[in-house]
C-alpha cells in the first residue's frame, strides 16, 4: 500500500477544526480522526456520532450484579441453615442491600471495562502520528488517504490554515 | 499408703485427652503420654466421682469431686449429706485453687539462718523429734481438724507432755458459751431455720459465717419460700449493718451496735406474761421493758413491742444471737438473752435444738492469749502450729509475732507460706484434704469420712500432718497403735462402731460412698429449763474503747472468712454480695455520714482506732448505720501467697487485743474509730453500674397479698407504661405469652436440621428470685466448670470482669435510721438464651446462633472479635477476652481446668452456655446406654448443682411435665425486659414476693 | 459537553485575566507538580513520622491484645468506630461533589472535584483500615468475606457489619475508579510535559490516552454512567454506615432517622474537610485563579445547608425519646445531654450546630480565613457527633447494674493521630503526582478559540 | 495508582493466605515416611505388624490396645504394662531391640512418649464412643492404619498450599472440619441427613 498515507494536520482553532473535517467528511473521506483536548461536540458532531454502546456494559453489569446479589445470599443461606436473631433462614431485606451494592459495583466495573475495549486501552506502543500540544491547547486532524487523492486532502486541510501538517507512511499507528 | 489409694494410680503427666483445650494451636509436636500402669477405675475422657468432705470451714460439708485422668477438676456439694444436703458455696468451690496453688511448699523447709532450705520428710521428721526431746515444753497451736485428728494431736500432746491450745480466728465461742450456761449444752445449739415463720437475726450472718452456712442458706430459702397456704415465712434483721444475710431480710431494725441484749430482753418482757417464765432470769427480764430497748437500740418503742407481739404469734418463730461480727464485750450476754427470748417464746425443741449439738469452730481466744504470755515468757521449748495463722488472724495488738519468736524452736503444718510459717524454724507441709485422709463430725449424731480424691499433686511433696505426727512419735518411742493416720482414724471408728447396725466394713464402705453416717446416740434428754448462769453476766451496751466518733464493725468475709482463703484468684474476683467490690478491701459508711465529712465514694480515708489504723476507699453504703463504720476480715496479707498479698488492708490492726468474758472469743466489736480523709482517691474495682433499677422490669416484685392474682395486678399496674405508650400513640411491644414454653422452632427456622427441632428438647431454666439470697456460690461454680478466666484488679476496674454469671444486686428500699420494710432484690444475670436473641444476627460470621436445642450457641473458634454482639445484647451478659488471660494461669493451677471446655483466647467473646459441656455429657451416656430417653434432671448446670438455696432448676422446658416447666407455670414467672424487646428469653424468673406492697410497674 | 457560549460566570467562575488559552491551564496546573518546595516535605516528613505512630501503636495493640484499648464491658466499640464512621462520612463528599454536581451540571464542580475525588479515595482508605484495627482477632478478618473454604462455612448476610463489608468494599472500588477514569486525560497532559522516568510512569497510568475523537466519545458516556451509579452508592454507603447502629436495639442507636441523618452529616465533614484541604493547596500552589471564593461561598452554603439538617435531626431525636414516652429512650438521651459524657454532647452541638450559624453572613463566606475556621470547627465536631453517638450510648443501656465507662487509652489516640497522618501521607503524593485540578474540564469551560471571532476582532 | 492497588490487593492476598496457613496449623509438616526414627517416635511401633491381616501379621482389633474408643471420648493409649502383658512372651521377631525398649520403660516407671499423629484441634469435640457405637470403622477417618508401618503425613511441596485450600487430610492425621461435615450431611437409608451439623455439637 505504497501509495496510501497519513496527513496528520494541528489547528489552533475549533471551527477551523471542525470546518476541515466537515469538509474531509463531505470529500468522502474515510478514517478522518480528531485530536482535541477536551472532549468537544461540536467535533464530535462533524464526526457523526450517535450513542456510545458503553450503556449497555452498565445496563448487563448491573444486572447481573442485581441477580449474583440474591442468587449468592440466598444460595450460601440455605447451604447451611442457622438461625439467627428467630430471623428467616432467608431473609430477603437484609439480601436487598447486597444486592444493590454488587448492582452498583458490577455495573461499574463493566462500563470501565466496556469503556476500554471501546476506546481501545490501554494502548502503549510509541504514538507516531501523534502531537503532544493535543493536550494542551491543539486541536488535530488526521486523515488516511489513497495515493491518489492525497494531494485533495491535503489542500482541505491546509484551507484551515493549520499550524502545522505533517505526512507520514499509511497505516501507521494512530 | 492403703490399696484404698494405690488402686487410683496417678498419671505421670498430662495428656491423654489433650487435658486442657486451648484456640492457640500449638506447632512442635504434641506427646501422648499413657499411663506406666492403668488403674482400672479410670477411663480417659471420663469423669470420676468421689465422695469427701469439705475441709474449706468448720461447716464440714459434703462435698463431691468430679476427677479427670486422676485431676480433681470441680467439687460440689454432696445432696446425701445430712447437714448440708447439697450446695456448695464460694469458698468450698474456691479450696480447689488451693490445692493447686502454686505457692504451696515443695517440701519440707528447714530453716537455716534467715532462710529456708528444702530437706526431706526423715530429715524433717528427725528434727522434730529431736527438738522435742532436747527442748521439750512443747506446745500445740491447732485450729479445727477432725475428731480423729484432734485424738491423735491429744495422744501426741500427752505423749510429750505438752500442752494443746485449739484456736480457730472465727469463732461461736459466745454462742456456745452461751448454751452451756443456759442449758449446760456442749457445742452449739442446731436451728430449724425452714420451719420458723418469723426469723429473728441479731446481727447473726448465717449464710455466710457460723455452723453451717450452706444448710442455713437452704433453710433461709425453704423458710421464704410460698407455701401450698399461701404464706411464707418472715426474716427480721436487727443490727446495725445489713450484711449479705441482711440484705434478705424483710424487715431492719437498724439498732444501736450491742444494744441485741436489750432488745432481745425488751421483747422478751412483752411475751413473757409474767417475768417468771424467764425462770433464773426473771430479774434480768424485769429490768427491760421495750422502752428500755427502744432508749439503746435507738429505734421506736412501738416497733420492738410490735416485733415482740408478732413473734410470739406467728409461732414458731426463731430468733439467732450475735455472730462473729457482734462478738463485743457482752455478746455471751447477748446470746443469753436471745435465748431467753426464744425460751419465752417456746421455741426451744422446735427450732432450736441442744441435744443434736453442732461441733463448730472450737478454739477460744482466750487460750491464745495465755498461749501468747506463755512464750513470751521464754515458757515454750518447740511451739507448734497447725491449720491456724494466728500471726495474721490475731491483732497486731496480741503481740503473738513477738512471743512465737521467742520459743526456741517453731514449727508450722502450712501447707503453703503464711504469716505464721514465715516465722516457723520448720515447716511440714500438710496436705490439702482432696489429698488426705480424714473425717469430721459437723454434728454430734453424724460421721463424715474426707477420702483423698487423687494422689498429692506431685509438684509439692507434701504429707498429711497425721502421718508426719506418727511417724515423729515413733522417733520419740511412742506408739499409738498405727503407722498410718489412715490405721489410726480407721481404728478409732472401729473401736466407735457398735456391730449392732451391722458389720464395720459394711458401714465403713457406706459411709465412704455416701460421705457420712448418721450416728443414732440416742440423743440425751432435750434440756428444756434455763438454767441459773454460773458466771458474772451484763446485759448492757458494751463499753467501747474510745477512739472517735464511728464505731468499728469487722465481720468476716464473705469470700476470705478471717482470711484464710485469701490467696485464691476465683474470690479475690468474686464480686463481694454485699459491696459488689472485688479484689480490694473498703470501708462501708453510710451516705449521710459520709456527705457530713465532705467524703465521697473512692476516697482513701486513714481510719485510726487506739490499737491501730489504715488508710482504706470508702464506699458509700445506704445499709449500714451513720454512727458506725464497717471493715471486712481477710485482706492485707503481707506474706501469704501471690494473689493474697498487698490486697487490701487487715481490719484487725485496728482491734483490741482482747477476749469476751466469759466465752474467751476475740472481740471484733471493741472500739470506735476517727475517719479522716487522706486527699487520695482511688477507682473502685466494682461491677456495680447502678444499683437503682430505673423502673425498669428487671427484677420486678409480688406482694405476698397480691398472690393470686398476679395477673391482674400486672395488668393495673405492670404495663403501665405501655397504657402510656398508647396514650401518646407510641409503638406497643408484643407482650410475650406468659412463662410457657414459646414456639420453637421459630417462624421460617423450620428448615434443614431445624425441620425436625420439634422432636429436640428446648433447654431453659427458671431462677427463684424469691429464694436467690445472692451468696454468689453460682458465680465460682461456673467459673470453676467453665474455665472462666479471673482478670485481675486493674481489668474489673477497667470494666472487664469475666465472670459469666453477675449477681445484680438492686436496693428498693433500705432505710438505716428507722425500723421498716426492707426490700433489695438479688438477681443472678446470666446469658438468657433468648429465642429473638439480639445478638445473633448481628455476627458477621455465625459465631452465635440458635441451636435447634434453643440454647444461644458461642462457637469460641468461630468469633472475629466485633463485640457488636455484646452492644446488642440487652443483659450484658457477654464478656470479652482482651487479653490472653488464661496464659498468666501458673502450673499446677491449670490442672483445674476442665478438660471438656474450650479454653478462650484473646480477642474471642464469651458467655453461659447452660453449661453445654454437661448436655453433650449426658447426651453421649444416653446413647451408650441404647439410646435411651434423657430422664428430666439429669443434666445440672453447675450453678443448679452449686446452690444452696436450690433456687435454679434448669431442664427441657418442652416437656410440661419438666421440673422447669412446672416451676415455670407459676404466677410469679417473667422474663426479664421481655415485654419491652420481645427477646422471649429461654431463662424465666420468678418474682421476689414481699410483704409491703409494690408501688406502681410492680417493679420498682 | 462542553458549550462554547458560556459566560464567565456559568463557565465556573472561571474569569480570570491570566486565563485565557486552553494551554494556560496546562501551565498553571501542572507546574503544581514541578519539584516540591520545604513546606510540601515538612508537611510529609511529619505525615510519615505519624505513620510510624500509626503502626507501632497497631503493632503493639496485635502483640497484647485489643485489651491495650479503653474498651469494656459494656462499651466494647469506641474511638475505633468512631473514627472509622468519621472517615467514611469525609468520604462522602468527594464523590457527591463530583458525581451529582456533575449530574446537575453545577458550574463550581471542575476546580475542586479533583482534589475533592482524592480525598474520597484516601478517606475511604483510611476508614477501610479501622474495622480491622477493631476486631479482636484481626487474622481471622477474613472470614467477612464469603469465599468458598474447606470448611463450607459462609458470612451472615444478615449482619450489618457484612453490608459494611460489601458496601464499602464497592465505595472504595466505584470512587477509586471514578476518579482514576476522570485523571487520565490530564496525566495524558502531564506525561507530555513531563520527561524521563516521569513519563514513563505517566505513560503507562495513562494507558496512552490520545485524546482522539472516539476515545473521547466513550470516556464521556463512560463518565457519565459512572456519575449515575455513583450517586446512589454516596446515598446508600452511609445509610449502611448508620444501619450498623440503628439496626441494633440499643437505645441510642436504634433510630429509623439514622440513614438520612448520617448521609447528612457525612456530606457536611466532607464538605468541611473539602475547604480544609483546598484552602492552603490554593495558596501553596497559588491557584486563586481557579479556585475562587465563589467557589468557597457555594461550598459554605452546602455546610450551611447540610448543618441545618444535622441540626435538626440531633432536634428530633431529643423530641422523639421525649415523646415516645419510655423511659429507656429518655434516660438515654438526658444522659446524653448531662450524663458523665455531656462535654462531648455539647462539644458536638457547638460545633455542628451553632459555629456554622456564621455562615448565614456573606462576609464570612466569603473569608476565606473564616471558612478555613469554621471548616475545622465542624471536622471536631462531626468526630465527637459519632463518638457521642458510639460511646453514650451503649454506656448506660438497659441493664442499670451493668452501666459502665470508657476511657480511651494512648494506643487508641496513636492509632486516631496515625490515622489522620496515613490519610495526609496519601493526600500529599497526589498533590505530587497527579493534576491537583481536572485540567481536560476546566478548557471544556473556556471559551473555545475561535477564529472567525478573531478575524471578527482584527 | 493502578499499580499500586494491584500492589496492595496482592500483597493483601498473600498476607491472609499467610494467616490462614499458619491459622490451619499447615506448618505442621511431618517427616518423612522412612522408618521411626524420622517420626521421633521412641518406639518403632509398627501397626502394620500387629493390626495387619497379611500373613505373618497379627490383625489384632483396634480396641484391644485402644481401648475406650467404645465407652469414651477417648480412643486411649495402652498402658505400657498393657504393651509388656503381650510383650513380656513376644520378644519380637523383626525388632527384638526396639520390643526391648518397653520393658526399659516399665522397669524405670516412665510412660512412653509416643508423638501423637491423630490431633483434632482443641477447640472441635470428637466424641470417639459416639462415632463407634455408630458403627464407623476406624479406618474410615484414620485411613489404612493396619497397613502402615509408620503412621506419618505427606510432605510434598505442596501439602501445605493443598491444605489451606482443601484442608488437611484427616487420614494423615489432619484435622479438616469439611471432612466431619461432609460425613455428618452425607444421608442416611431414609435420606436424612445422618449426623447433625450444629455447630454446638463439637464447638463448646
Amino acid at each position: 500500500m505504497s501509495q496510501s498515507g497519513g496527513l496528520l494536520a494541528s489547528y489552533e482553532y475549533l471551527d477551523s477544526t471542525v470546518d476541515a473535517i466537515e469538509q474531509l467528511k463531505k470529500a468522502g473521506f474515510k478514517g478522518v480522526k480528531a485530536y482535541s483536548p477536551y472532549p468537544d461536540h461540536h467535533i464530535e458532531h462533524a464526526l457523526g456520532y450517535d450513542q456510545s454502546p458503553v450503556r449497555v456494559w452498565t445496563l448487563v453489569g448491573g444486572l447481573t450484579g442485581t441477580a449474583t446479589g440474591f442468587a449468592f445470599t440466598t444460595w450460601t443461606s440455605v447451604d447451611w441453615p442457622l438461625v439467627v436473631g428467630g430471623k428467616p433462614i432467608v431473609s430477603i431485606p437484609a439480601y436487598i442491600i447486597i444486592a444493590f451494592e454488587l448492582t452498583i459495583l458490577f455495573g461499574a466495573l463493566a462500563t470501565l471495562i466496556g469503556l476500554f475495549i471501546l476506546s481501545r486501552l490501554p494502548d502503549l506502543r510509541p504514538a507516531v502520528v501523534y502531537d503532544p500540544e493535543f493536550t494542551a491547547g491543539r486541536y488535530g486532524v488526521y486523515v488516511q488517504a489513497e495515493g491518489g487523492r492525497l494531494d485533495e486532502a491535503r489542500n482541505i486541510l491546509n484551507g484551515q490554515e493549520p499550524i502545522e501538517l505533517r505526512e507520514g507512511e499509511g497505516g501507521a499507528n494512530v | 499408703m492403703t490399696d484404698g489409694i494405690k488402686r487410683r494410680d496417678f498419671l505421670k503427666v498430662l495428656g491423654v485427652t489433650g487435658a486442657s483445650a486451648t484456640l492457640t494451636g500449638c506447632s512442635e509436636p504434641e506427646r501422648l503420654l499413657p499411663y506406666v500402669v492403668a488403674p482400672e477405675e479410670i477411663t480417659p475422657g471420663v469423669a470420676t466421682w468421689y465422695t469427701t468432705v469439705c475441709g474449706g470451714c468448720s461447716a464440714q460439708c459434703g462435698m463431691w469431686v468430679r476427677t479427670r485422668e486422676g485431676r480433681a477438676v470441680k467439687v460440689e456439694g454432696n445432696p446425701n449429706h445430712p447437714v448440708s444436703r447439697g450446695g456448695l458455696c464460694s469458698k468450698g468451690h474456691a479450696t480447689l485453687q488451693h490445692l493447686y496453688n502454686p505457692d504451696r511448699f515443695h517440701g519440707p523447709m528447714i530453716r537455716e539462718g534467715d532462710r529456708l532450705r528444702q530437706g526431706t520428710w526423715d530429715e524433717a521428721e528427725q528434727l522434730l523429734a529431736a527438738q522435742i526431746t532436747a527442748t521439750g515444753n512443747v506446745m500445740f497451736i491447732g485450729g479445727r481438724m477432725g475428731p480423729s485428728m484432734s485424738n491423735l494431736v491429744d495422744e501426741f500432746v500427752a505423749a510429750v507432755n505438752g500442752t494443746r491450745i485449739e484456736y480457730d480466728a472465727v469463732s461461736d465461742a459466745p454462742l456456745r458459751e452461751a448454751a452451756r450456761i443456759t442449758y449446760g449444752a456442749t457445742g452449739l445449739p442446731s436451728y430449724d431455720i425452714a420451719n420458723a415463720r418469723l426469723l429473728l437475726s441479731f446481727g447473726n450472718d448465717f449464710i455466710e459465717t457460723g455452723s453451717s452456712p450452706v444448710a442455713h442458706n437452704k433453710g433461709l430459702a425453704q423458710m421464704s419460700a410460698v407455701d401450698a397456704a399461701g404464706s411464707k415465712g418472715r426474716f427480721v434483721y436487727l443490727g446495725p449493718r445489713l450484711s449479705t444475710t441482711g440484705l434478705n431480710a424483710d424487715e431492719w431494725y437498724p439498732i444501736r451496735p450491742g444494744s441485741e441484749a436489750a432488745v432481745a430482753l425488751g421483747m422478751a418482757a412483752v411475751i413473757a406474761d409474767d417475768a417468771g417464765a424467764a425462770g433464773p432470769y426473771a430479774d434480768v427480764l424485769r429490768a427491760y421493758s421495750p422502752a428500755v430497748a427502744a432508749q439503746a437500740a435507738g429505734v421506736s418503742e412501738d416497733s420492738i413491742r410490735e416485733l415482740a407481739e408478732r413473734f410470739a404469734s406467728e409461732s414458731p418463730t426463731l430468733a439467732m444471737g450475735p455472730g462473729v461480727g457482734g462478738h463485743h464485750r457482752n455478746a455471751t450476754a447477748a446470746n443469753i438473752a436471745v435465748m431467753i427470748l426464744n425460751h419465752v417464746a417456746g421455741n426451744v425443741g422446735r427450732t432450736v435444738h441442744y441435744d443434736a449439738a453442732v461441733s463448730a469452730a472450737t478454739g477460744a481466744y482466750a487460750e491464745m492469749e495465755s498461749a501468747v504470755s506463755a512464750m513470751a515468757a521464754g515458757q515454750v521449748g518447740v511451739a507448734i502450729v497447725h491449720g491456724a495463722n494466728p500471726a495474721y488472724s490475731m491483732p497486731a495488738a496480741s503481740g503473738f509475732v513477738e512471743a512465737f519468736s521467742q520459743a526456741a524452736f517453731k514449727v508450722s503444718f502450712a501447707s503453703a507460706m503464711d504469716e505464721t510459717a514465715a516465722l516457723a524454724d520448720l515447716i511440714l507441709p500438710d496436705r490439702h484434704f482432696l489429698e488426705a485422709w480424714g473425717d469430721s463430725m459437723p454434728r454430734s449424731d453424724v460421721v463424715a469420712l474426707q477420702q483423698p480424691v487423687m494422689q498429692p499433686v506431685p509438684h509439692f511433696d507434701s504429707k498429711s500432718a497425721g502421718d508426719v505426727l506418727l511417724a515423729t512419735s515413733v522417733h520419740l518411742g511412742n506408739d499409738f497403735g498405727a503407722t498410718t493416720f489412715y490405721d489410726f482414724m480407721r481404728n478409732g471408728h472401729m473401736e466407735m462402731h457398735d456391730d449392732s447396725v451391722g458389720d464395720f466394713e459394711t458401714s465403713w464402705r457406706l459411709a465412704l460412698r455416701t460421705g457420712a453416717v448418721e450416728h443414732d446416740m440416742g440423743t440425751t434428754a432435750a434440756p428444756s429449763q434455763l438454767q441459773a448462769p454460773d458466771v458474772a453476766l451484763s446485759f448492757d451496751a458494751p463499753a467501747l474503747d474510745l477512739g472517735g466518733d464511728l464505731t468499728l464493725l469487722v465481720h468476716p468475709s464473705p469470700r476470705f472468712g478471717g482470711g484464710e482463703f485469701s490467696n485464691s484468684p476465683w474470690l479475690q474476683e468474686l464480686p463481694d454480695p454485699v459491696s459488689k467490690i472485688t479484689w480490694h478491701s473498703w470501708l462501708e459508711m453510710n451516705g449521710t455520714t459520709a456527705e457530713e465529712r465532705g467524703i465521697r465514694e473512692g476516697d482513701i480515708v486513714r481510719v485510726t482506732s487506739p490499737h491501730g489504723e489504715v488508710e482504706v476507699p470508702v464506699w458509700i453504703y445506704p445499709g449500714i448505720r451513720e454512727d458506725a463504720v464497717a471493715l471486712a476480715m481477710g485482706g492485707g496479707h503481707t506474706n501469704m501467697g501471690r494473689w493474697a498479698n498487698g490486697s487490701g488492708v487487715n481490719a484487725l490492726a485496728l482491734l483490741p487485743s482482747e477476749s469476751e468474758q466469759p466465752s474467751g472469743a476475740m472481740l471484733t466489736l471493741a472500739t470506735s474509730v476517727t475517719v479522716t480523709p487522706t486527699g487520695e482517691r482511688r477507682r473502685i474495682a466494682t461491677i456495680e453500674g447502678s444499683s437503682d433499677q430505673h423502673d425498669r422490669p428487671i427484677a420486678p416484685a409480688v406482694a405476698l397479698a397480691d398472690l393470686g392474682h398476679v395477673e391482674e395486678a400486672e395488668h393495673d399496674e405492670g404495663h403501665a407504661e405501655f397504657q402510656e405508650l398508647q396514650g401518646v400513640g407510641g409503638f406497643v411491644p408484643v407482650p410475650s405469652e406468659g412463662g410457657a414454653a414459646t414456639a420453637f422452632p421459630l417462624e421460617g427456622s423450620r428448615h434443614g436440621p431445624y425441620a425436625e427441632s420439634h422432636d429436640l428438647p428446648r433447654w431453659a431454666m427458671a431462677i427463684d428470685l424469691d429464694k436467690c439470697t445472692g451468696c454468689s456460690a453460682c458465680v465460682t461454680a461456673c467459673q470453676a466448670e467453665n474455665n472462666v478466666p479471673w482478670v485481675g484488679e486493674e481489668q474489673v476496674m477497667m470494666g472487664r470482669d469475666m465472670n459469666w454469671v453477675r449477681i445484680e444486686r438492686y436496693i428498693e428500699h433500705m432505710d438505716a435510721t428507722q425500723a421498716g420494710d426492707l426490700d433489695v432484690r438479688m438477681l443472678p444475670m446470666i446469658c438468657q438464651h433468648c429465642a429473638n436473641a439480639p445478638c445473633e444476627p448481628v455476627c458477621p460470621v455465625f459465631a452465635t446462633y440458635h441451636t435447634p436445642e434453643g440454647v444461644n450457641a458461642q462457637i469460641y473458634n468461630r468469633c472475629v472479635g466485633t463485640r457488636y454482639c455484646a452492644n446488642n445484647c440487652p443483659y450484658k451478659v457477654r464478656v470479652f477476652n482482651w487479653y490472653r488471660y488464661m496464659d498468666d494461669v501458673p502450673e499446677p493451677m491449670n490442672w483445674q481446668w476442665n478438660p471438656d471446655v474450650t479454653i478462650r483466647t484473646n480477642g474471642v467473646m464469651e458467655k453461659c452456655s447452660f453449661c453445654m459441656q454437661r448436655i453433650r455429657d449426658v447426651e453421649n451416656r444416653a446413647a451408650l446406654e441404647d439410646g435411651r430417653a434423657i430422664n428430666d434432671g439429669e443434666i445440672v448446670p453447675a450453678c443448679e448443682q452449686s446452690c444452696p438455696a436450690e433456687a435454679i432448676v434448669f431442664g427441657n422446658i418442652r416437656d410440661e411435665n419438666s421440673r422447669v416447666s412446672q416451676v415455670v407455670s407459676s404466677e410469679r414467672t417473667y422474663r426479664v425486659l421481655d415485654e419491652l424487646l420481645n427477646t422471649q428469653p429461654a431463662v424465666h424468673y420468678l418474682r421476689k414476693v414481699t410483704f409491703h406492697e409494690i408501688a406502681s410497674g410492680g417493679h420498682d | 459537553m462542553s458549550n462554547a457560549t458560556k459566560d464567565p460566570i456559568v463557565r465556573g467562575a472561571l474569569a480570570h485575566p491570566d486565563v485565557t488559552r486552553l494551554d494556560d491551564v496546562n501551565r498553571d496546573v501542572l507546574k503544581v507538580l514541578a519539584t516540591p518546595g520545604k513546606g510540601w516535605w515538612a508537611l510529609f516528613s511529619l505525615a510519615s513520622l505519624g505513620l510510624v505512630v500509626f503502626f507501632t501503636s497497631w503493632g503493639w495493640q496485635l502483640y497484647r491484645g485489643i485489651g491495650v484499648t479503653g474498651l469494656n464491658s459494656p462499651v466494647g466499640w469506641g474511638v475505633y468506630i468512631t473514627t472509622f464512621v468519621f472517615w467514611v462520612g469525609i468520604a462522602h463528599s468527594g464523590t457527591l461533589i463530583s458525581a451529582i454536581l456533575f449530574l446537575f451540571r453545577a458550574p463550581w464542580r471542575q476546580a475542586i472535584y479533583r482534589a475533592a475525588e482524592a480525598m474520597t479515595v484516601f478517606a475511604v482508605m483510611t476508614a477501610g483500615l479501622f474495622p480491622l484495627i477493631h476486631v479482636g482477632r484481626l487474622w481471622h478478618a477474613y472470614w467477612l468475606i464469603p469465599y468458598p473454604n474447606s470448611r463450607f462455612l459462609w458470612p451472615n448476610f444478615k449482619s450489618p457489619l457484612v453490608w459494611d463489608v460489601f458496601a464499602i468494599t464497592t465505595y472504595f472500588t466505584v470512587s477509586a475508579t471514578f476518579f482514576y477514569l476522570g485523571t487520565i486525560p490530564d496525566i495524558a497532559a502531564a506525561r507530555d510535559r513531563a520527561t524521563g522516568l516521569r513519563k514513563k510512569l505517566y505513560q503507562v497510568i495513562s494507558m496512552g490516552w490520545r485524546g482522539t475523537d472516539q476515545q473521547w466519545h466513550h470516556f464521556g458516556k463512560a463518565y457519565i454512567f459512572l456519575a449515575a451509579l455513583a450517586t446512589p452508592l454516596v446515598l446508600s454507603v452511609h445509610s449502611v454506615v448508620s444501619w450498623d447502629f440503628a439496626v441494633s436495639i440499643v437505645p441510642g442507636w436504634h433510630t429509623t432517622i439514622f440513614a438520612p441523618y448520617f448521609v447528612a452529616g457525612a456530606i457536611y465533614s466532607g464538605v468541611a474537610m473539602v475547604i480544609t484541604l483546598v484552602v492552603p493547596i490554593r495558596k501553596v500552589f497559588g491557584l486563586e485563579a481557579y479556585l475562587t471564593t465563589k467557589h468557597f461561598d457555594a461550598m459554605a452554603k452546602l455546610c450551611l445547608l447540610t448543618s441545618m439538617i444535622v441540626g435538626y435531626a440531633y432536634m428530633s431525636e431529643f423530641f422523639m425519646a421525649w415523646y415516645s414516652g419510655e423511659e429507656i429512650e429518655r434516660t438515654a438521651f438526658w444522659n446524653r445531654l448531662f450524663g458523665t459524657y455531656w462535654w462531648a454532647t455539647w462539644i458536638m452541638l457547638t460545633c455542628n450546630m451553632f459555629v456554622p450559624i456564621m455562615l448565614w453572613f456573606k462576609r464570612v463566606r466569603y473569608s476565606i480565613p473564616a471558612l478555613f475556621v469554621i471548616s475545622i470547627f465542624v471536622n471536631i465536631g462531626m468526630w465527637f457527633e459519632r463518638y457521642v453517638i458510639v460511646v453514650t450510648s451503649l454506656h448506660h443501656e438497659y441493664e442499670p447494674f451493668a452501666w459502665g465507662i470508657y476511657r480511651p487509652s494512648l494506643t487508641e489516640m496513636g492509632i486516631l493521630l496515625g490515622s489522620f497522618c496515613w490519610f495526609s501521607f496519601w493526600f500529599l503524593l497526589f498533590t505530587r503526582l497527579l493534576p491537583p485540578i481536572a485540567i481536560q474540564e476546566l478548557k471544556e469551560v473556556l471559551p473555545p478559540p475561535m477564529r472567525k471571532q478573531k478575524e471578527a476582532h482584527s | 495508582m493502578k499499580k499500586r492497588w494491584l500492589i496492595g490487593g496482592l500483597a493483601g492476598v498473600f498476607a491472609l493466605a499467610g494467616l490462614a496457613f499458619v491459622q490451619g496449623g499447615g506448618g505442621e509438616g511431618g517427616e518423612g515416611a522412612e522408618g521411626a526414627v524420622e517420626t521421633g517416635q521412641p518406639i518403632a511401633f509398627p501397626h502394620n505388624q500387629h493390626a495387619g491381616s497379611e500373613p505373618g501379621q497379627n490383625n489384632m482389633d483396634c480396641q484391644f490396645c485402644h481401648f475406650s474408643a467404645e465407652r469414651s471420648v477417648a480412643a486411649g493409649i495402652p498402658s505400657v504394662a498393657s504393651c509388656w502383658g503381650c510383650h513380656v512372651a513376644i520378644p519380637g521377631t523383626n525388632h527384638p531391640e526396639e520390643v526391648a525398649k518397653i520393658q526399659g520403660y516399665l522397669e524405670r516407671d516412665e510412660p512412653i512418649p509416643w508423638v501423637r499423629i491423630y490431633k483434632i484441634s482443641d477447640h472441635a469435640h470428637f466424641p470417639h464412643m459416639r462415632h463407634v457405637n455408630a458403627g464407623l470403622e476406624c479406618q474410615e477417618c484414620h485411613g489404612e492404619i493396619q497397613e502402615m508401618e509408620v503412621l506419618t503425613k505427606p510432605d510434598e511441596w505442596w501439602t501445605p498450599a493443598k491444605e489451606l485450600f482443601f484442608g488437611q487430610d484427616p487420614v494423615w492425621g489432619g484435622d479438616n472440619m469439611g471432612w466431619c461435615v461432609e460425613c455428618h450431611r452425607r444421608p442416611d437409608e431414609n435420606g436424612e441427613q445422618q449426623a447433625s451439623t450444629d455447630c454446638a455439637v463439637c464447638h463448646y
